[in-house]
């Protein structure tokens, strides 16, 4: 299963591996924003942390049909399928893989657009640790989202009309959390929903996305 | 007896295409499947290395399981040739990959990327992977599609080893492989039946009547 | 004689056929009972004025939003444990109705909040429940158009309502908690039925029977249907085998 | 008539909205079902009824 993170690691980082893609994407839709609102900087400070997180969450979705669908084309699919790991366990090391790969670039290069944005000093952190802890959660659900849709010609169009409703409780809690912090209010309560949602969802949500490759593969 | 197949009914989208498969592979044998086009010898090879499941049938596998390849060398473009068989080998928990690229006469190619290869090369690649799976029963689909006679006979060499080291191999073609000590089972006489009207056990055979 | 003959598509047409005459009729006359006295036979309410007679359909069609993904929820549970057909295509079925049902209760919603609160769309917790339900319903139907296989989508779609429920009811939670996170408790609601008048009750009751007996002749109907689909999909297969 | 009052847009409104769903939804049903049925009868004959 290492093995397997450490393959997909290094293939999204050489060439054509569409690593950095999702967060020049981050980058241009944060840069986007001010030229529809415009330039104020009050009303890009109150709604900073909201588009920061619908941007990591859009970027992230950018990502999601690379996850098994090369891996299919190549026959890799079938391959890992008779391997001797499980499969639940493929799916969990390209989750993380995917995570990785983009979560983790997006939740790190948030602050600095924060800047761009006006978002308030006291905002940097709850945002960072918001997106640190919902994050996992966006790469597992999407992981699920691209097995159910691995055996479409054309599913990157379905797959985001299925994966964003799942997208909705932690883009709800990880917003909230972002904000409250921005405005100095209490986060506890988010933070902790959020990082509820991330551990259900890492624990459960495996044994879907396995259920539905098998379905896939026969 | 390392793969026993008994009265094996396989399904393809839905539809019952092969009835009553049944055979036996023992240590050092091989056996070829033929027949034509759509006869469903890809079909019975994923069924039998467990990637769908059988309509009817019993199989008795190797604890350990099988070293499938398909029609896909499971190859990545970006990675080179030791890269790719180093992941394949630590996959099936093996770690030396030296006489694998030696058998199939990889040496020379091993740093170079995948996507550099000739068709016949990737698929040469593509089965030195069986060799570091370490499993002794092989399921290969068209083994030799794209490889020339020189590769052809590097591809009959390695799976006479593999039989004579105790392995067994089901192999599915419409190609001479160059392994005239195969066994070979046309697959013409399993094909199944359209199920007479109520007969069959599946779901789309329960209806006829019901509509009367 | 158990409950799982029914999954026999034979049997199921047998029965359905027998019993769809007395449901649909059953189906109109309660609906329309419930539906003419609530608009013609009721009060208006002192401080909702007339607004109030959209309660008839405005609740029994919400419930039924939530009913109908609950069913499918229990009919793709039985799928995947027990495999019967019969029972997943029921979920198929009843896909379009719950959608349209989530339909009804939005635009009804809407139309009630637009003199009540001055606005056709308040990010009020329960319509936003139902604008997520809505989205719910639309991607389950999409993976049952978008998958060839009939048994693959059956299965894909059953793993993705199970899923799905339990993300639907993890995002009423969150919306619930973001909109007090908003507004703390200004917002209206629609929530209404728990203290409604006994005026406005039976009326109420009866349109809510209605409802029920709508879904279920329309899902038999729609099951029908789709079993007559596979059918046509087995024959057309073994013609071209023979 | 009922006496609607001021209000009379908003319900005769909510209420043409539901019928008109409904009964898209009622004839879409049938429309579907007919066409199957149709099929399906086109597709037995052909078979010789028992496939």
């Amino acid at each position: 299963m290492l093995a397997l993170l450490l393959r997909d690691l290094r293939l999204a980082t050489r060439a054509g591996g569409g690593f950095g893609l999702s967060l020049a994407f981050f980058l241009i839709v944060t840069v986007l924003v001010p030229f529809g609102v415009g330039p104020e900087g009050g009303i890009l400070a109150r709604i900073a942390p909201g588009i920061l997180w619908v941007g990591a969450l859009l970027s992230c979705l950018l990502s999601l049909d690379r996850i098994f669908a090369l891996d299919r084309e190549d026959g890799s699919l079938d391959l890992l399928a008779t391997a001797p790991i499980p499969l639940e366990g493929v799916v969990a090391a390209k989750a993380l893989a995917h995570w990785l790969t983009t979560g983790l670039p997006l939740t790190l290069g948030a602050p600095v657009l924060g800047v761009l944005l006006h978002l308030p000093g006291s905002g940097f952190a709850w945002l960072t640790l918001s997106l640190l802890l919902g994050t996992p959660a966006l790469s597992v659900i999407g992981t699920f989202g691209a097995a159910l849709t691995v055996g479409l010609k054309r599913g990157g169009l379905l797959l985001s009309l299925l994966v964003l409703p799942l997208y909705i409780p932690t883009l709800i809690f990880g917003a909230e959390a972002a904000r409250r912090g921005s405005e100095g209010l209490a986060t506890a309560t988010p933070l902790l929903m959020l990082a509820g949602i991330t551990a259900g969802a890492v624990a459960m949500l495996p044994f879907a996305s396995a259920a539905a490759i098998r379905v896939n593969l026969r | 007896m390392i793969l026993g197949v008994h009265d094996l009914a396989v399904t393809r989208g839905g539809i019952a295409i092969l009835d009553g498969v049944g055979f036996g592979l023992r240590a050092g044998e091989a056996l070829i499947l033929r027949g034509p086009n759509g006869i469903g010898k890809t079909t019975l090879l994923r069924t039998v290395a467990g990637l769908q499941p059988p309509r009817a049938g019993r199989m008795e596998l190797p604890p350990e399981g099988a070293a499938y390849a398909g029609h896909a060398d499971g190859l990545k473009a970006t990675l080179s040739v030791t890269e790719n068989l180093t992941f394949w080998a630590r996959i099936y928990g093996q770690s030396d990959i030296a006489p694998a690229l030696a058998a199939m006469e990889l040496e020379a190619l091993a740093g170079r990327p995948a996507q550099n290869l000739s068709a016949g090369q990737k698929r040469r690649l593509g089965l030195a992977r069986l060799l570091v799976t370490g499993r002794r029963l092989w399921l290969l689909d068209e083994p030799t599609v794209s490889l020339d006679a020189a590769s052809v006979g590097l591809f009959a060499k390695a799976v006479r080893r593999h039989l004579a080291s105790g392995g067994a191999a089901l192999m599915a073609t419409h190609i001479d492989l160059g392994l005239d000590e195969a066994r070979v089972l046309d697959l013409t006489p399993f094909r199944a039946k359209p199920a007479a009207p109520g007969q069959g056990g599946g779901f789309d055979d329960q209806f006829d009547g019901a509509f009367a | 004689m158990s409950i799982w003959e029914y999954a026999n598509p034979k049997k199921f047409m047998q029965t359905s056929s027998w019993a769809l005459p007395w449901v649909t009729g059953l189906a109109v006359v309660t609906l329309l009972t419930g539906l003419v006295w609530g608009f013609f036979f009721t009060p208006d309410d002192f401080r909702q004025g007339a607004t109030v007679k959209i309660i008839y359909i405005h609740v029994p069609s919400a419930m039924m939003a939530i009913n109908a993904w609950a069913m499918m929820l229990v009919t793709s549970l039985i799928w995947l444990i027990r495999r019967h057909h019969v029972s997943v295509l029921a979920a198929k079925a009843a896909a379009p109705i719950g959608m349209t049902m989530t339909l009804i209760a939005l635009f009804t919603g809407a139309i009630w909040g637009q003199p009540m609160w001055g606005t056709w769309w308040a990010w009020d917790p329960r319509l936003t429940s139902f604008l997520i339900l809505f989205l719910f319903y639309l991607g389950y139907i999409a993976l049952w158009e978008a998958v060839d296989d009939p048994d693959t989508a059956a299965d894909l779609t059953s793993v993705l309502c199970l899923v799905g429920s339990v993300f639907a009811l993890l995002s009423r939670y969150a919306v619930l908690f973001w909109n007090q996170g908003l507004h703390q408790g200004a917002s209206l609601s629609l929530d209404k039925e728990e203290h409604v008048a006994d005026v406005f009750a039976w009326p109420l009751w009866i349109s809510m029977a209605g409802f029920v007996l709508l879904f279920i002749t329309l899902v038999l109907l729609r099951t029908r249907t789709e079993i007559r689909s596979r059918r046509l999909r087995a024959l057309e297969a073994r013609e071209r085998m023979a | 008539m009922v006496e609607l009052g001021k209000y009379a847009g908003t319900v005769l409104g909510a209420y043409g909205v539901t019928l008109a769903l409904l009964l898209g939804l009622v004839w879409m049903t049938l429309r579907q079902g007919a066409k199957m049925r149709k099929r399906l009868e086109a597709q037995e004959k052909r078979m010789g009824r028992n496939g």
